[in-house]
């Protein structure tokens, strides 16, 4: 295993500690934008680049996206 | 070194878990669902590597990695994509009927 | 016409019709778009019953793509179809048209959203029972998850209803995504995804710790589905607030499908490597601690639908108590028994249904004489009870009294008969309560369990129960009669469960095209004085259970034990996943101490 | 349950599970290995059908079925989310304000960004079979692309572009076309999904047969539906309010 490879892995196995331990909705949101890029790294230097193409287009803006407007929801119900 | 990739993958899995059975916040649940769905990317696509093959597309030369686990884990990332997509809905219900997404406070179901 | 061309009809046919409804939603008024809807699931219907006939003689194996294998080598993915197969797809098209037609105008519904939904969640369960494809089964899996959260979810307005469709979502999710784990370790081990080649290639590698967790995994996926404990905490929650229609598909053939993917997949995948008796005792345990922990959760609830929900639980541990004999006859009573249940208990929850659309309550205490001047269902409540008991010539008690007889063991006879007993024996003391007005005035003193008094009706008929959810009552309840008194239906089966069983018939026939050998042994799928007898045990035993919880009510002296029973059905999502987490260590310790 | 007693039950579990795991892993074959008997069957037949993108081949042709089976649960999870987040009987669409002013190089952007997202996204689409992308990430990218008219202009803007019916319809027709082509397969050559066109010249745009049709065919259901998936988030967050 190349170092490179070994610190993708790592970065990524560290990016999902910190979404799952980011309380607040909102910032998780950007902590899991973020995690999809790495995720999205990792899978390019597996190379496989379909997969990567469609983890940027889904983990890091449809499924953020849909979790900041829940949240701007859920937030605005309980004022 | 080479089962480092596998452990990775597992470790997503549990952390995923983790962070469901500690959630205060509904929302934040889902978030950890995805989190746990991504250890199974890892998994299949470290499964289908191969050192030194180049990605399956254009004829490339020489040997190329697994093309079939990118094909599952295609599938499966529009699975996650869904199934936090549904998720979400119901919480945003679960907000507005309940006024609450703490866990420990939704006691409509019981016994 | 080929039969292979029957599965992926069952399958294309109502991703189709779902496609053209939603099409025409906009313009097309409500009538057409319930003749559409119905009329695809007949469609769907008639194909699994071609199917169905087509198996007797074979198995019907279909190449998707048009892959076939040449010498076993194939990249395509298998379907294949025996008779027990065949018969689960078909169950799910048939509760499918009664649960379209008791719906018949009757969600305030603009865009079609209910009947599309309904039928992707019927191709979704037609497919899982027709793939042999561990992959393609994941994927079917998940399309009847997605499907069915949503529906479960359906009634907005309702807070119960929304938190028990999240939960639903969120445990089966993370169930699924541990089995798709389990399938990429078995790809990384055989680079096979087929069940059929996964199949024979693990039989040259024997069993190991890398085996053990792919296995435990995958079976992770199927039991969340099956509802065993501990991967069963989502059924009651889902169950008790899915709109009633739905309920009758989810109990009737989704939880049992997960009872057959599971066996589908030990004996196929893992039959070569995992020791028969390894598997008896693992799942004669899990379903014996399922089967009567749900029995008595069913007699201590007063929300309807909840009590129904914890009795479907009951009895799906009793039928994986009877697949897990590995005999043909457990596997042929266990599916006889799966029939003959969906009819009785799509009928049950109907009736609650029913109740529900006239009254808006389901709440055995705030029912209390208040169903006495209904009519036809006042009879047909207590009768559909006595027959979940396993009243002779109902399928039900059938398909217990041959899995009773497959066990072979006193003890696994006892809990057979016991636990039917207590599942019946909860819904007929309703059904006295309610119907009958017997008793005192039940008091309110349990505050652990959800009251079924907030429901919202579904539907606006206070007057008279509606023709069409009258019919769709009788059609399941005399299916479910029919089944027990059809020989052909019983004979079918029979065969079925040996060809189920035949693992080296099922390898050679999908990759090898080889035609099978005519098994000898034919079990006997038929009443006798012994099975007729241990039913009416139960049935007298049922009313026993009725009275006494009529007239007495529960001892104080069980009131802690049930407390403590009470606090682990929590309705916490946390709670749900951490034993999600414990059950697979649980899985994979008993699979290596036994 | 109280917390304490869930997290027994939960490291006691994960304890578990995290031994086994790590007991089996150590004998998955090692990172990189060079066998994978499924791709040695897979690649040669994806090159014979002229599909140079095997990952192609293998979820439009070799596994048709279940990207079949996956988009219709996009489709069901579409319909479902528009089922879960229809107003409910309280509730009414307003649009209240203007949410602030967006800056003039911020619009600049957006509108000059769109075309620009729509011509890659229909390039993805459409050359799936040859180079990384298809239906899917295409659909994707075309359902984002047209959600920067939000960025650049406004939430009107977007609702007056965008009329959901016809997406709706768009989703219909594109995953029922996908059903269709497998039929046809049925007819035409006796297997549902049977790659039945000719397969024509590795490289050409329509090449690789039915491969090419199913990834627009995907593109189209996949694009609608996730616009409208997007659309039901945002009339939550933005128009959905509660008559008090």
């Amino acid at each position: 295993m190349t170092p490179l490879l070994l610190l993708m892995f790592l970065l990524v196995a560290a990016g999902g500690t910190v979404v799952v331990s980011t309380q607040d909705p909102k910032r998780q949101a950007v902590t899991l934008s973020v995690y999809g890029v790495l995720l999205a790294l990792l899978f390019l230097l597996l190379q496989a680049p379909d997969v990567a193409l469609s983890q940027v287009a889904v983990g890091t803006a449809v499924v953020p996206l849909m979790v900041l407007l829940a949240v701007r929801k859920v937030r605005g119900g309980k004022r | 070194m080479s089962v480092f990739p596998y452990l990775v993958a597992a470790w997503l899995l549990l952390v995923g878990c983790f962070g469901v059975v500690r959630s205060r916040d509904l929302v934040h649940t889902v978030v950890c669902v995805a989190v746990a769905q991504s250890g199974t990317y890892v998994l299949l696509l470290s499964v289908g590597y191969q050192k030194g093959a180049s990605a399956p597309v254009q004829g490339a030369p020489g040997p190329v990695v697994d093309p079939v686990v990118q094909a599952l884990t295609l599938t499966d990332i529009v699975v996650s994509a869904t199934v936090t997509a549904l998720l979400l809905a119901l919480v945003i219900q679960i907000a507005k009927r309940e006024d609450t997404v703490d866990a420990d406070k939704l006691d409509e179901l019981r016994g | 016409m080929d039969p292979a061309w029957l599965p992926p009809l069952g399958i294309a046919v109502p991703l189709l019709g779902s496609c053209v409804l939603l099409a025409v939603a906009r313009f097309a008024p409500r009538v057409v778009t319930d003749v559409i809807a119905i009329a695809t699931a007949l469609i769907s219907t008639a194909a699994m019953a071609g199917l169905l006939v087509a198996t007797t003689s074979n198995r019907v194996v279909t190449w998707a793509g048009g892959w076939t294998p040449t010498q076993n080598l194939t990249v395509g993915i298998v379907l294949q179809a025996d008779q027990i197969g065949a018969g689960f797809a078909l169950l799910a098209c048939v509760l499918t048209v009664c649960a379209l037609i008791y719906t018949w105008r009757y969600f305030e519904d603009a865009g079609a959203h209910v009947p599309v939904l309904i039928l992707l969640f019927m191709a979704g369960m037609t497919g899982f029972s027709l793939t042999a494809d561990l992959f393609n089964l994941f994927v079917f899996l998940e399309l009847m998850g997605a499907t069915a959260y949503a529906l479960t979810g359906h009634k907005i307005e309702e807070p119960r209803s929304v938190q028990g469709g999240f939960t639903f979502g969120v445990v089966t999710s993370l169930g699924a995504y541990f089995m798709l784990a389990g399938i990429g370790i078995l790809y990384a081990r055989t680079g096979r995804l087929g069940m059929p080649q996964i199949g024979s290639a693990l039989d040259g590698h024997g069993m190991d710790a890398l085996v053990l967790l792919a296995m435990v995994l995958v079976l992770t996926g199927l039991l969340v589905k099956a509802a065993i404990v501990p991967f069963h905490f989502w059924l009651a929650d889902a169950h008790a607030v899915a709109p009633t229609p739905v309920c009758v598909l989810f109990s009737g053939v989704m939880a049992p499908l997960g009872i057959y993917g599971t066996m589908r997949v030990t004996t196929t995948v893992f039959g070569g490597v995992l020791p028969p008796s390894t598997l008896h005792h693992t799942l004669v345990l899990l379903g014996v601690v399922t089967a009567v922990l749900g029995a008595v959760l069913s007699l201590i609830q007063r929300h309807l639908k909840r009590m129904l929900a914890y009795s479907t639980i009951a009895h799906l541990g009793l039928f994986l108590v009877g697949m897990a004999t590995l005999t043909a006859n457990g596997v042929a009573g266990s599916v006889v028994y799966v029939l003959g249940h969906a009819g009785v208990k799509g009928a049950l929850f109907l009736l609650v249904g029913a109740l529900l659309a006239r009254k808006g309550n389901v709440d055995e205490i705030s029912l209390y004489r208040q169903g006495t001047n209904d009519g036809l269902t006042r009879w047909l409540f207590p009768l559909a009870a006595l027959a979940l008991a396993g009243l002779p010539p109902f399928g039900t008690g059938l398909g217990k009294a041959i899995s009773e007889e497959a066990t072979g063991s006193p003890w696994l006879i006892g809990t057979f008969v016991l636990v039917s007993a207590a599942t019946g024996g909860a819904v007929l003391r309703a059904s006295l309560r309610i119907h009958f007005g017997l008793g005192p005035q039940p008091y309110e003193a349990d505050r652990d369990t959800t009251s079924g008094d907030d429901e919202k009706p579904e539907g606006r008929f206070p007057h008279r129960t509606p023709a069409t959810m009258l019919t769709a009552i009788l059609v399941l309840l005399t299916g479910g009669l029919l089944v027990g008194v059809l020989p052909v239906i019983s004979r079918i089966i029979g065969d079925g469960a040996q060809r189920f069983l035949d693992r080296q018939g099922f390898i050679e026939q999908t990759l090898y095209s080889y035609e099978p050998v005519r098994l000898a042994e034919l079990s006997h799928v038929e009443w006798n004085w012994a099975a007729v007898l241990l039913g009416l045990l139960s049935v007298l035993l049922a009313v026993a259970i009725a009275l006494i919880g009529v007239f007495r009510g529960v001892p104080q002296w069980l009131d802690k034990p049930l407390h403590v029973v009470h606090r682990l059905h929590s309705g916490h999502v946390g709670d749900y996943v951490a034993w999600l987490v414990l059950g697979i260590a649980a899985l994979a310790a008993l699979f290596s101490l036994s | 349950m109280t917390r304490q007693v869930r997290w027994v039950v939960f490291w006691l579990g994960a304890a578990g599970f995290g031994v086994l795991a790590v007991l089996a892993m150590i004998r998955m074959p090692g990172f990189g290995s060079l066998v994978h008997p499924y791709r040695d069957l897979a690649v040669p037949l994806a090159n014979a059908r002229s599909t140079p993108n095997v990952v192609s081949a293998l979820n439009f042709d070799q596994r048709a079925l279940d990207t079949l089976i996956e988009e219709t649960i996009l489709l069901g999870s579409v319909v479902g989310a528009a089922a879960l987040l229809r107003p409910s009987d309280h509730e009414r669409e307003h649009l209240a304000t203007e949410e602030g002013r967006t800056l003039e190089a911020t619009r600049l952007l957006g509108y000059l960004l769109l075309p620009m997202t729509l011509m890659v996204g229909i390039d993805v689409v459409v050359h799936g079979h040859l180079t990384p992308g298809g239906g899917f990430q295409g659909g994707v990218v075309l359902a984002t692309g047209v959600h920067l008219l939000y960025v650049a202009g406004s939430y009107r803007t977007l609702q007056k572009l965008r009329p959901l019916a016809w997406y709706r319809l768009a989703e219909a027709l594109g995953a029922g076309a996908f059903v269709v082509l497998g039929l046809l397969g049925l007819l035409v050559a006796g297997g549902f999904l049977v790659n039945f066109l000719p397969y024509g010249t590795s490289g050409d745009l329509f090449s690789s047969g039915t491969v090419v049709l199913l990834n627009i065919a995907v593109g189209i259901e996949v694009a609608s539906g996730v616009i409208v998936l997007l659309a039901q988030f945002l009339a939550q967050a933005l128009t959905v309010q509660e008559i008090r």
